[in-house]
């Protein structure tokens, strides 16, 4: 293996479980966000899917900025939080957070595209089998959208690995706690002539960038087959 | 304006350079960034004229890699001090007075692998014998102005910032960083390769602005 | 018990529409754009009504204040297209639907894709996606099965095969409703018959008073007009039921003795003889009196026989009309093949 | 003329099929799944054979080392469904492919749906959807044109009015290869009938020998066996041509004096008498010889006859035959009712 | 209207022709590379697809300094560009490369999925009236795609609009030239206490944001129908 600095593979680590946790986590409320976009009309509809894409247009460190003063200690969640020690600022939960936020609006994206791309006669013929709308989604929407849901999920993933900005600003860098990779490639990058691990770190983070985004292709036909060709 | 002159410098700098630059005759193109950041971009060939950076090894580096021409030349110096939340009162720097002073907070300071200031940081504790106590209690920034912004807002007690900084921003100074405990803080400028006419001038300007500097808080 | 009374507009086509469909099979038929499909929709909760009622079984599914979800309506519905599933086999594609405990065998082997049953859609003809279409509406168990023309893509055969087996989807009960253009089919599973055009109903009843209806059948084209009698079978020989009917007796391809079948004799199948004819291979010659002649459009004119306590109708040319003086009052022999008949079995009431 | 032979593996199910037709219209019938949509899209180019040979008009369509690509076959194609491009409206989709200057107007008008010209498909009925797609092929000027069954969709009026515009596209000379199930569409239309059952050519000629052929009988149903003739008018009168066939003279309603016509007479329209029969409304009497009685399953049996030069298949009671005695070399009548001929029109070859 | 230091009208002015030019001139590439990996197969597919991801995955710095390091005076393209003068380094031009780099997947994904959507039996069907594969996309696939295409322009164009990391690393901050709104707001966040301005900026920012976001949701429903309902 790449000969790396003990720190590198705490970042590596901490930086997976963050993108994992932030993906897994955040795809529940992505998949029903992506279902409301798609398939129901209501008041303010506009302004929930600008409100979604705004981490995505804003500067990371804005977002993380946002995060940080409601997550302070004064902030309006922070004051909740904090006194139940619950509070994710300068936690691994806070980077869980930030990453979650960034990749949230690709999430949805691509899964409400392939909502939208589900043919709602299928929908409606489900209907007449007897299926309640709940098991309708669930029977015939989500394993249809799945394709799209696995592009939101690499999608998501990768964003959430790479997240950088945004992470740094709400729960700086603490090693082991916060020091994402992407952190620690940003620290390394820092020294003049570079430091002796930053190869390898570039490199650990494009295998995983490489890694997931094959998988998923390897993955996407599989489920396409499952899921049926035209 | 196109012709004007570009003088990029590290980001800490940029009150007292904007005054400077607004008491130059013509108009100044200031770019800042990170010293790091500044350094690869002048030696990749950025269209500066000037540069001003927070470290010297970045300048040495520079200075290396043939990008700047001639010799560099410290323009300012600056203080480390430990920056509290208002009310929080004086600390002494000892290990206990200090992590008394933390509680379940931490010390916010630069990254000392990026952060200039978190390099001096470092080497201040280690040197005042704190260093090992602390490490554990640390909260590292990618720019020492986020380690300020915690303790303005009261997210951490403590911070490790520039003497420069913490001038009237809602922080109280806890404790002077005593200046032998660390390598002098000094500014190193110098004209970057293929600098314009007028350049050099630009620079001396600059190097004799030490009232500016000093109202800033850059003690030289 | 169906009952319905819908009105809609989509566009500049409006439906207004007001049928009762009891248990058997009531049959929707109209010409293309008629409105069938539209109607169907608002009976399964898949279009609103802008006004009217819909009630099932007592079960009020629509009127002003209700508007049951087309899942809570216990309607299976066979689409036009075939909507399979392309996510699911043929086995998931029937189960989808089905209560707990059914079995897919049955249905599949009856329509003739048990061979099929890990196949995806995207792998089956037109017509064996209808099949699996069909078999998974019936799997469901509905309470009113309703199918939109789904025989359309099957051949002949495969057609004639599912036929019976909807009858037998009737005899459980389940009513259908059942939209169609194709007479054949109507005719042999229909109880009562809805004929629609331009979103508005022309004609509604008993299947046969509504196939000897002569403006019926001007909708329906001319050579789709005929009688449709019931009888009991009393005799069978040599493969040949002997069936009594109120026109007299009928001999008919298969049959049990005491079984009851619906036999439909149209108009353009009859000849008839002013003389007994002698020496024919048709087996079935009713001794009748002509009731009315009705001169129609072209060649044609078409005569009301009354054979016994039947009536029948006969398509013949004018030509031959003059040429055996027939009017009103005339005894004739009508002369039925018994290829010519179309049998099909009547439930049990 | 197109020359087909191709085989193609999909699955378990094996195409492997040789064929030629020249101008006019070739028919392939089959059962739900015989390959009839396979063999179109080889031909059209959607799929790729396995090995083989498809040429169009001298042109090397697909063979070893060529395989033109579909939008060079000069194919017209009307799927199975419709098909229609849901970001056009009706008129965008029928000028889709349509060669600068042509109008969509003509074909509109004819199909019925000139009304519908600014609709977008999602607003169409099924039989609108259909009618749609068929003009859209038409417009495109194809030297070969596929339909693929193209109208199960249809009401019997609509389809009997389209059946005749194809007939002509037909006359202008541009061959059809027509699938179907329905043989009244094929005996109507085709020249040529080809007879497919699991992917392999059981029986292909010209038509008349195809259905009156007794092993092609039982594939299509006995019920669609029968003879056709061609003739030309001689003579009209109360609305009914004198068609002078080689069975003998039939009369037909409508049409023109030397006009030629082909007449559909099924097996299970003809009555056979042993006397001539008198005062019967049906004016074709033709005096006949059986040929042969060939038993079949079920109460029937078939007879072939010969009537004058031509050759008439009947289907009656085996209980008929018997009481009649009807054997090879009996002498009959063979009764036919006019409106029990199909006829269609025969283009000027 | 709010009060900004003349900078702030400069910045946007600039964030505007780059994140427009980023998002027009990388569409036509974003279109073709989305219909290969929608509808082609060939060797290497799964790596194209990795390598358009990375400026996703890794952090933004990372890219800016690959880009940087390809585009510098020593650099393999800018060994070529530079004597020419058209070297992007320090250029807006510049900014608009890396801003459409980071933008780049996400056109590329969202326009693909909208491509897969496109039932392959009606490109089929415009084949057998005739019309060349090139013809069939342009009538056939991209007019059902574009409700897909336009909400991939969007995310691209927000992208790029809020893109940072990558291009002050590249072409850093150059006042007039190089320094965009999200350059500029993180230069304000930079000034102890706050600058004045940051406020509005940061207003700005959403704005463009939202409205980005709801002129797509507003187009979209428009060229759906325009494409057709299904
Ligand atoms: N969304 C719509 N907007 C306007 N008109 C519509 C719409 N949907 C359907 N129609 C029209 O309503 C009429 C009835 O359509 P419907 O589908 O009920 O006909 P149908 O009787 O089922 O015909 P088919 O036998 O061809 O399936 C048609 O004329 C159709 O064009
Ligand atoms: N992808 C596939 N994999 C396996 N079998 C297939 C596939 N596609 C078609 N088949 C089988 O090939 C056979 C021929 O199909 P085809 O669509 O040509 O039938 P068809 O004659 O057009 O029938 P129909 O009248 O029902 O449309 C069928 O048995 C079908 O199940
Ligand atoms: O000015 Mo610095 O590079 O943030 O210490
Ligand atoms: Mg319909
Ligand atoms: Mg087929």
């Amino acid at each position: 293996m790449i000969d790396l600095p003990p720190e590198a593979w705490e970042a590596l680590a901490l930086s997976l479980r963050v993108s994992v946790v932030a993906t897994v986590l955040s795809l529940p409320l992505a998949l029903w966000v992506a279902h409301l976009l798609a398939r129901r009309q209501f008041r303010g509809k506009g302004l929930v899917d600008a409100a979604i894409h705004l981490p995505l247009v804003l500067p990371p460190v804005v977002t993380g900025y946002a995060l940080l003063l409601l997550f302070s200690r004064a902030g309006p969640l922070g004051a909740v939080l904090e006194p139940l020690g619950l509070s994710p600022a300068f936690r691994w939960t806070g980077a869980a957070i930030a990453a979650a936020i960034m990749a949230f609006p690709l999430m949805v994206r691509a899964i409400r595209l392939a909502i939208e791309a589900v043919d709602p006669k299928l929908e409606e013929a489900a209907a007449t089998l007897g299926l309640s709308p709940a098991r309708v989604w669930w029977r015939v929407t989500l394993p249809m959208a799945l394709p799209g849901v696995l592009a939101g999920v690499t999608l998501g993933f990768a964003k959430a690995f790479g997240e950088f900005g945004a992470t740094i600003t709400f729960v700086a860098s603490i090693p082991g706690e916060t020091r994402t990779l992407p952190a620690a490639i940003y620290a390394f990058l820092q020294v003049p002539g570079g430091a002796p691990g930053l190869r390898g770190l570039v490199l650990i983070a494009v295998a995983v960038a490489v890694g997931a985004v094959l998988l998923s292709n390897w993955l996407a036909p599989r489920v396409a087959a499952r899921v049926g060709g035209r | 304006a196109p012709d004007a002159l570009v003088v990029m410098a590290a980001a800490s700098l940029k009150p007292a350079l904007d005054e400077i630059a607004a008491t130059w005759p013509d108009p100044v193109a200031l770019a800042y960034g990170g010293s790091g950041a500044i350094a690869r971009q002048i030696a990749a060939g950025a269209p500066a004229d000037v540069v001003l950076l927070a470290a010297t090894d970045w300048m040495d580096w520079l200075v290396s890699q043939g990008a700047v021409e001639g010799a560099a030349r410290s323009v300012a110096g600056n203080r480390l001090v430990m920056a509290g939340t208002p009310g929080g009162g004086p600390v002494c720097l000892s290990a206990a007075a200090v992590l008394a002073r933390l509680g379940t907070g931490r010390l916010a300071m630069g990254d000392p692998m990026s952060v200039p200031a978190g390099r001096y940081g470092q080497q201040a504790l280690e040197t005042l014998g704190i260093w090992a106590a602390l490490s554990e209690h640390l909260l590292m920034t990618d720019n020492v102005r986020a380690a300020l912004a915690y303790v303005a807002r009261g997210d951490v007690p403590l911070g490790l910032v520039y003497a420069s900084d913490a001038r009237g921003t809602g922080v109280e100074v806890a404790a002077e960083i005593p200046a032998p405990t660390h390598a002098p803080i000094v500014y190193p400028a110098a004209l970057v390769r293929g600098a314009r006419p007028g350049a050099a001038d630009l620079l001396a300007h600059i190097a004799g602005s030490q009232a500016i500097f000093a109202a800033h808080g850059f003690a030289a | 018990m169906l009952e319905v009374s819908v009105q809609r507009r989509a566009g500049d086509f409006t439906l207004d529409v007001a049928l009762e469909a009891s248990s058997g099979v009531t049959a929707v038929f109209g010409p293309s754009g008629a409105g069938k499909t539209t109607l169907a929709r608002c009976v399964a909760g898949l279009a609103r009504p802008d006004a009217g009622r819909i009630v099932l079984n007592g079960r009020v599914l629509f009127d002003g204040t209700t508007d049951l979800a087309p899942h809570r309506r216990g309607i299976g519905y066979v689409f036009q297209e075939a909507r399979l599933f392309p996510h699911l086999d043929v086995r998931g594609n029937l189960m989808f639907g089905a209560p707990r405990g059914e079995e897919a065998g049955p249905v599949a082997e009856m329509l003739g894709i048990a061979d099929l049953m890990d196949r995806r859609p995207a792998g089956l003809s037109g017509g064996e996606a209808a099949r699996v279409a069909i078999g998974r509406a019936l799997l469901r168990q509905p309470e009113l099965l309703i199918l939109d023309e789904p025989l359309a893509a099957l051949d002949a055969r495969r057609r004639a095969a599912i036929l019976p087996w909807l009858g037998r989807v009737r005899e459980a009960g389940v009513p259908i409703l059942y939209i169609s253009h194709a007479i054949e089919e109507v005719a042999r599973l229909a109880d009562t018959l809805v004929l629609l055009r331009d979103g508005a109903v022309v004609r509604a009843g008993p299947l046969a008073e509504v196939l000897s209806d002569p403006v019926a059948a001007a909708l329906m084209g001319p050579s789709q007009a005929g009688a449709v009698l019931e009888g009991v079978v009393t005799a069978v020989a040599d493969g040949l039921a002997a069936v009594e009917t109120p026109a007299g007796v009928l001999h008919v391809p298969g049959g049990e003795v005491g079984q009851r079948l619906r036999i439909r004799i149209r108009a353009e199948d009859i000849i008839v003889a002013t003389a007994r004819p002698e020496g024919v291979s048709a087996l079935n010659v009713l001794p009748a009196v002509v009731e009315a002649v009705q001169p129609g459009q072209g060649p044609g004119v078409m005569l009301r026989l009354r054979a016994g306590e039947g009536a029948l109708l006969a398509r013949i040319t004018r030509r031959s009309a003059e040429r055996l003086s027939l009017a009103p009052g005339v005894a004739v022999w009508a002369i039925v093949k018994t290829s010519g008949v179309a049998r099909a079995d009547v439930g049990g009431g």
